[in-house]
């Protein structure tokens, strides 16, 4: 358990939050550019010393300006991520990881650190300097050189955003295995609600040192409390298994439900996570079908209707949770309202598929 | 990216005098001594005594300025505290004083009669006239030029290897070992290689504070002045000898520092 | 003769103007007794005394720094054990002759400070000179320097025309450079003053360092240096 | 990110050391002089006219240092090509001179019997004996702190700065002018004050190649050691007096440089 | 007219290409990071000199390296704005402006450097100093700076990535504006589809130092050379004007066709472009209309099919180039092939609007 609440000022900037994370569990903290996300770490790990506040983790108090207690990083042991992974030029990728493994007799060191690099598939470079190695192999070293020596805590600041697009999917899988595994609560920053949404159990929203809205991703989407937070929030997450489907589809018997979805992306068979944008599902009448080139259509009850502006936010159940975007007139139309059963259909090639 | 013909002349020009007027000094004199004494000052066995006493001395003052600047440097580099800028300025005093005048000031603190004089003799520390003297002169004159150059090299370190240091368990003591040592490196070297260059040279510290006595305290610098009091000549021959020398450690340690300083550019 | 006891405990500490570099050791030598010896300005070596640096002897290019220092009570009671004779230094191929060619305008005269042995010297014998002669020599004087070698190394590289200084000091430079004797009557008599430092560790040995300077061997041994036995001596 | 009391115990004590190695022996002379002569000495009319002379010579060797020694930083800084860890070693010799060579050095060179002797001379311009010997002199010694330390602060620039103003029309040499020195000015400032202590302090050089005359070439230092023989409380109490002018001078320097410091920090 | 041919290489990267960008034109280099792009801009100004290769602009040789010819970067007077806009940090904004104004009399230049700023209503800010200044802000400067002193040419290198969404949308609108005013040929890095789109004239997508397809966005999209240009290739740009639709819809009425496509975002009424995501796009027959919160239905001819894996991308023309991704499953029931006449049907709120 992560309890963290701290207020501090730096020129033209303030934060002020109260958060906490159970074991096992990760919060992910989404948000704008300088809203503060990597400052909260900072001061989680001891980094920066807020003006006030309290941080304690695993019943272990690790500061409180009240008691004048402040925990110095070593002895706080995070497994720290950071934006730009600050690997140590100097030493090749296993002297990196074992560099925190000093509980550890010398002589064991070495096969230790390369065991670790080998969770995360890294074991052949265990000799490579840091400068040889490409981002996404950079950051698995980091995230080996942080879970070595058991840590208290995971704060993991942005660590697919220096990835490009080709290295971030794969990147993002082997993470949140690493996630599901973990038995100490983890903070993790992005600034990317669909990454936060796919990692995170729960999401807290920040913008201006303050979390704007904190809930399931899920509620975040189907209920945004704000616009901002609504532009922010972007594709829901269903869950199921993949199998294939026709002509090279990916088809996913979603849990909950016994519907499938298909999608265009392909994935190995077995348990995956499908990510529709709310403004691609289109809304009918429950007796109505498209026989267009929309492959998917789902039975949905309406649970939430939020307007904004001229777009309304409709939270639906299918099983589980899924949301999506209408315009008002649409909404009139069918006279949505918690209860009334509609059909959401969207595209194949609409549907993002990641493997768990 | 080429500049402009007229300012890339002007750039050269300065850069042609300010060497010009730095090296021709030096060649000046190589030139005005018969070549024959060059060889005999080298022949002399004084001569090299000096020499090598000059390297045991400089040697040793290097290790204590290196064992103490480079913690004080850091603790500069990474507190900001009130006066903090007074205490760089104090750091940088030796560089004002006269020669002579260090000297005396050295005696009037660690000399017998000086303020710690009697402690440093219940000690059984003996300085003045003994080789230990002659490093500690060096020491005061040559640390200013380690300490400053050591300061802006740790300030240069990227903070986050720093903080990726503690998150890893690592306490400051390990990280300034482990990380800050290494990344700061090329600084230190060429810090280190500015002040052995002072303290080769260095003259009126040391004679005034250990005095200037053959194979114990006559550093090279000591041996040519003493030179100049019975064959100026050899004065001279012995002092193109000291620069040889000196440009050859000088140069060792700067490729050192660059190789190093070009590995680390690499991997920015 | 000197005593032979000195073999045994540590050698004595000599401070010595740097002028006798030559001599000393050569007088160790011959009357073997160990003595190491630090040779700088006479001014410098007495500053370290004052500092209370351990030193067995002092011997000064002149008689001044004694007296003072045994004034202050830090020293043993001062010894003349030679004399220097001051002379005038001018490059080997100078056309400078005689005293009066130092008057000629344009000609630059280094002397040194009245602090400092060959400077206080150089004084007495303006001092002396009539002052037809006195007033134009004055103004030649360019520069006025606490450290022989200052002069010497300014006449060696031909930045200076003449200097006043002891014969000991052009001895130094014999191949660049030449020695004009003053007249007699203008000739001051340099008298090297040596003296035991109170407090010395080894008073025994020290002493009898300062009485040998004056023996036959002491004698000989300045005497190869260039310099001369003390006024009646 | 506090550290472990201990190691910070070390860092403390070692810059304590530090300190006190390089300040008490200034202390200790200044305490054994009665008050009285420091007053004294400042009222001699001497003791003001060198410290006058001091500040005059020393200044125009900044000037000089400054004119040539920037260009030929920004050279070294922005240029590589072969051999330039050699140029940078030669900037670094008269570190290694003592003074006294060094003084014969300029002699040779710069002396009316020198290399350039007649060529000075030709041109009417006399050196030796004069001030402007002085200002060559102190030129000599202190030149290498400053370039040193212009060198990496022009290294330490961000290059997009100097090429956007490239793309915006502005050669090298304004590029220069209003770009890198501005971006480059704590840097500048702190190696200012470096090579003015130095200057402030030299004693050898000057004395051997310009020799020492009251109010033409008897600068502070000289004027120091002048009185040594004699006056030795009148020396010390002068030092002092040198010693907090340059203080004054070096700080003055310092919070200028840090303060622009802080500015670009902020910046970043 | 500028031409550019140039190889080089760098240790573990090297670029040979060529292009050319007529005045007035605007060519968006388009990639990854790591691409060469900001690379092709430094040799076009003359900050970096290529090992072989010809630079000419307005008929003026920049750099030939036959003729063993380089012009200085001052001489050559591109507008360069830099990735993080290099403003100079020692000169408030006016002076920054005023910076590029020698050939102007040094006391008009601060009343002239205004009026640039004004151009990008900043001039307000003329004595702010950058470091006061949001990144929105310094862009805009960084824009007036390089405008100033009639530019040979435009470079911007990646003008909008230091924004955050806020401000972007705006920044962009500002920059199109300009572009379309600008006489001389721009080069325009970045690493987002959707900008290069709307920004350039032609876009080239750049990998590894090569030109991997040029063309216009609508081609691009609609036919992709490979995979990873059509996973580059994001909406398709529709032109028209906008007016207001029922319940507080903007509706556009499209160049080129009589029909009218509505939105959900807010917009002047006036010349707009609309944005749409080909998957986001459903096909239907002719004969069909959906009667369900999809509110654009447009009558479209197909122009091109092309095949990628599971997914077909089917280039459209509705009176303007529209592209349409659907599964193979669709198109084979839908009979897609080119000359047949189909509706393309997507939603409002997947619209997404930029104004002119
Ligand atoms: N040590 C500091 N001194 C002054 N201001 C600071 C300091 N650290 C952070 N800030 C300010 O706090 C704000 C938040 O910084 P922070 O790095 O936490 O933002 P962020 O959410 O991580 O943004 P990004 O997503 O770009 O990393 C920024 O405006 C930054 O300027
Ligand atoms: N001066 C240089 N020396 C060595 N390598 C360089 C140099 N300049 C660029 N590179 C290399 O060239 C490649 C392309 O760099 P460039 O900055 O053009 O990429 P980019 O397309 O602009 O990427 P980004 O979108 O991240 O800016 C990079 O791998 C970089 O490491
Ligand atoms: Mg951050
Ligand atoms: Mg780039």
């Amino acid at each position: 358990m992560l309890e963290f609440e701290a207020s501090t000022a730096f020129p033209g900037f303030d934060l002020d939050l109260k958060l906490e994370v159970a074991a096992g569990q990760c919060l992910a903290l989404a948000g704008p550019s300088g809203a503060g996300k990597s400052t909260v770490l900072r001061i989680a790990a001891g980094l920066v010393r807020p003006d006030r506040g309290r941080v304690s983790c695993g019943g272990q108090v690790w500061y409180d300006s009240g008691r004048a207690r402040d925990l110095a990083p070593e002895r706080r042991r995070c497994g720290y991520v950071f934006q730009d992974y600050a690997l140590f030029p100097h030493m090749n990728a296993w002297r990196n990881v074992a560099y925190g493994l000093r509980e550890v007799p010398r002589r064991r060191r070495r096969a230790l650190a390369v065991e670790l690099l080998d969770r995360f598939e890294m074991a052949d470079f265990a000799d490579a300097s840091p400068e040889t190695l490409s981002g996404g192999e950079r950051q698995r070293v980091a995230l080996a050189r942080a879970m070595g020596g058991g840590p208290e805590a995971l704060l993991l600041d942005e660590p697919l955003s220096a990835l490009d697009a080709r290295t971030r999917a794969r990147a993002a899988r082997e993470l949140s295995e690493l996630l599901r595994s973990a038995e100490v609560p983890t903070l993790l920053v992005t600034h990317d609600f669909a990454e936060a949404a796919r990692l995170g159990d729960r999401v807290a929203v920040v913008d201006g040192g303050r979390i704007v809205q904190l809930g399931s991703a899920t509620d975040l989407a189907s209920k945004p409390c704000s616009s901002f937070v609504a532009d922010f929030t972007g594709a829901a997450v269903l869950t199921g298994n993949a199998g294939t489907g026709p002509l090279g589809l990916t088809s996913v018997l979603l849990d909950g439900c016994r519907a499938a979805i298909s999608s265009t992306d392909t994935a190995q068979p077995g348990r995956v996570a499908a990510s529709v944008y709310p403004w691609e599902i289109t809304l009918l009448p429950e007796t109505e079908r498209s026989r267009g080139s929309a492959q998917n259509h789902l039975v949905a009850e309406v649970v939430s209707v939020t307007s904004l502006g001229a777009r309304v936010r409709v939270g639906l159940d299918v099983g589980q949770p899924l949301s999506a975007e209408v315009t008002r007139v649409a909404a009139v139309e069918l006279r949505l309202e918690p209860g009334r059963r509609v059909v959401a259909t969207w595209k194949a090639s609409a549907t993002r598929i990641m493997e768990f | 990216m080429n500049g402009s013909p007229w300012f890339r002349a002007v750039l050269v020009a300065a850069l042609a005098v300010t060497l010009l007027f730095l090296t021709l000094p030096v060649v000046a004199i190589f030139v005005d001594i018969p070549p024959a004494d060059l060889l005999a000052s080298l022949g002399e066995e004084g001569a090299v005594e000096a020499l090598k006493l000059s390297l045991q001395t400089t040697v040793a003052a290097l290790l204590i300025i290196l064992a103490f600047g480079t913690p004080a440097a850091w603790l500069l580099a990474t507190r900001r505290f009130r006066g903090r800028t007074v205490l760089v300025t104090l750091i940088e005093l030796p560089l004002v004083l006269p020669p002579a005048v260090a000297g005396i000031a050295l005696l009037a603190a660690l000399g017998p009669g000086g303020i710690l004089g009697g402690l440093l003799d219940s000690l059984g520390i003996r300085l003045v006239f003994e080789t230990a003297g002659v490093v500690v002169a060096l020491t005061f004159v040559a640390s200013p030029f380690y300490i400053r150059q050591a300061q802006s090299a740790f300030e240069a370190i990227d903070p986050t290897l720093l903080q990726a240091s503690r998150t890893l368990g690592a306490g400051e003591a390990r990280t300034f070992g482990r990380i800050a040592l290494p990344a700061a490196r090329a600084g230190l070297l060429s810090g280190t290689a500015l002040a052995w260059g002072r303290a080769l040279g260095e003259f009126g510290a040391t004679l005034v504070f250990a005095g200037s006595f053959r194979g114990i305290t006559q550093t090279a610098p000591l041996a040519i002045v003493e030179r100049f009091g019975s064959d100026f000549n050899s004065a001279i021959a012995l002092s193109a000898v000291l620069v040889v020398a000196s440009i050859v450690i000088l140069l060792s340690a700067k490729y050192l520092s660059t190789s190093v300083g070009r590995g680390r550019d690499a991997r920015i | 003769g000197a005593s032979g006891s000195d073999e045994v405990g540590d050698p004595l500490t000599v401070s010595a103007a740097a002028s006798l570099t030559d001599a000393f050791p050569a007088y160790a030598e011959s009357s073997n007794m160990s003595a190491r010896f630090s040779f700088a300005g006479s001014d410098e070596l007495a500053a370290q005394i004052r500092q209370g640096a351990p030193v067995d002897v002092f011997a000064a290019a002149n008689s001044q720094l004694p007296d003072d220092l045994y004034a202050e009570g830090l020293v043993e009671r001062p010894v003349v054990f030679a004399t220097n004779s001051l002379v005038i230094a001018v490059p080997s191929d100078s056309e400078i002759q005689s005293l009066e060619d130092l008057a000629e305008p344009g000609i630059d005269l280094v002397t040194g400070t009245e602090d400092v042995p060959f400077g206080s010297y150089t004084r007495e014998t303006l001092d002396r000179l009539p002052t037809a002669l006195r007033e134009p020599i004055l103004a030649n004087v360019r520069s006025e320097e606490s450290d022989v070698k200052a002069a010497v190394g300014k006449l060696t590289q031909g930045a200076a025309d003449a200097a006043f200084t002891y014969s000991s000091d052009v001895a130094v430079a014999a191949d660049r450079l030449r020695a004009i004797r003053l007249p007699k009557e203008y000739r001051p008599d340099v008298a090297y003053g040596v003296v035991v430092v109170k407090g010395s560790g080894d008073l025994e040995s020290a002493r009898s360092f300062v009485v040998g300077l004056t023996s036959a061997t002491g004698r000989s041994a300045l005497r190869i240096a260039g310099f001369k036995a003390p006024p009646g001596g």
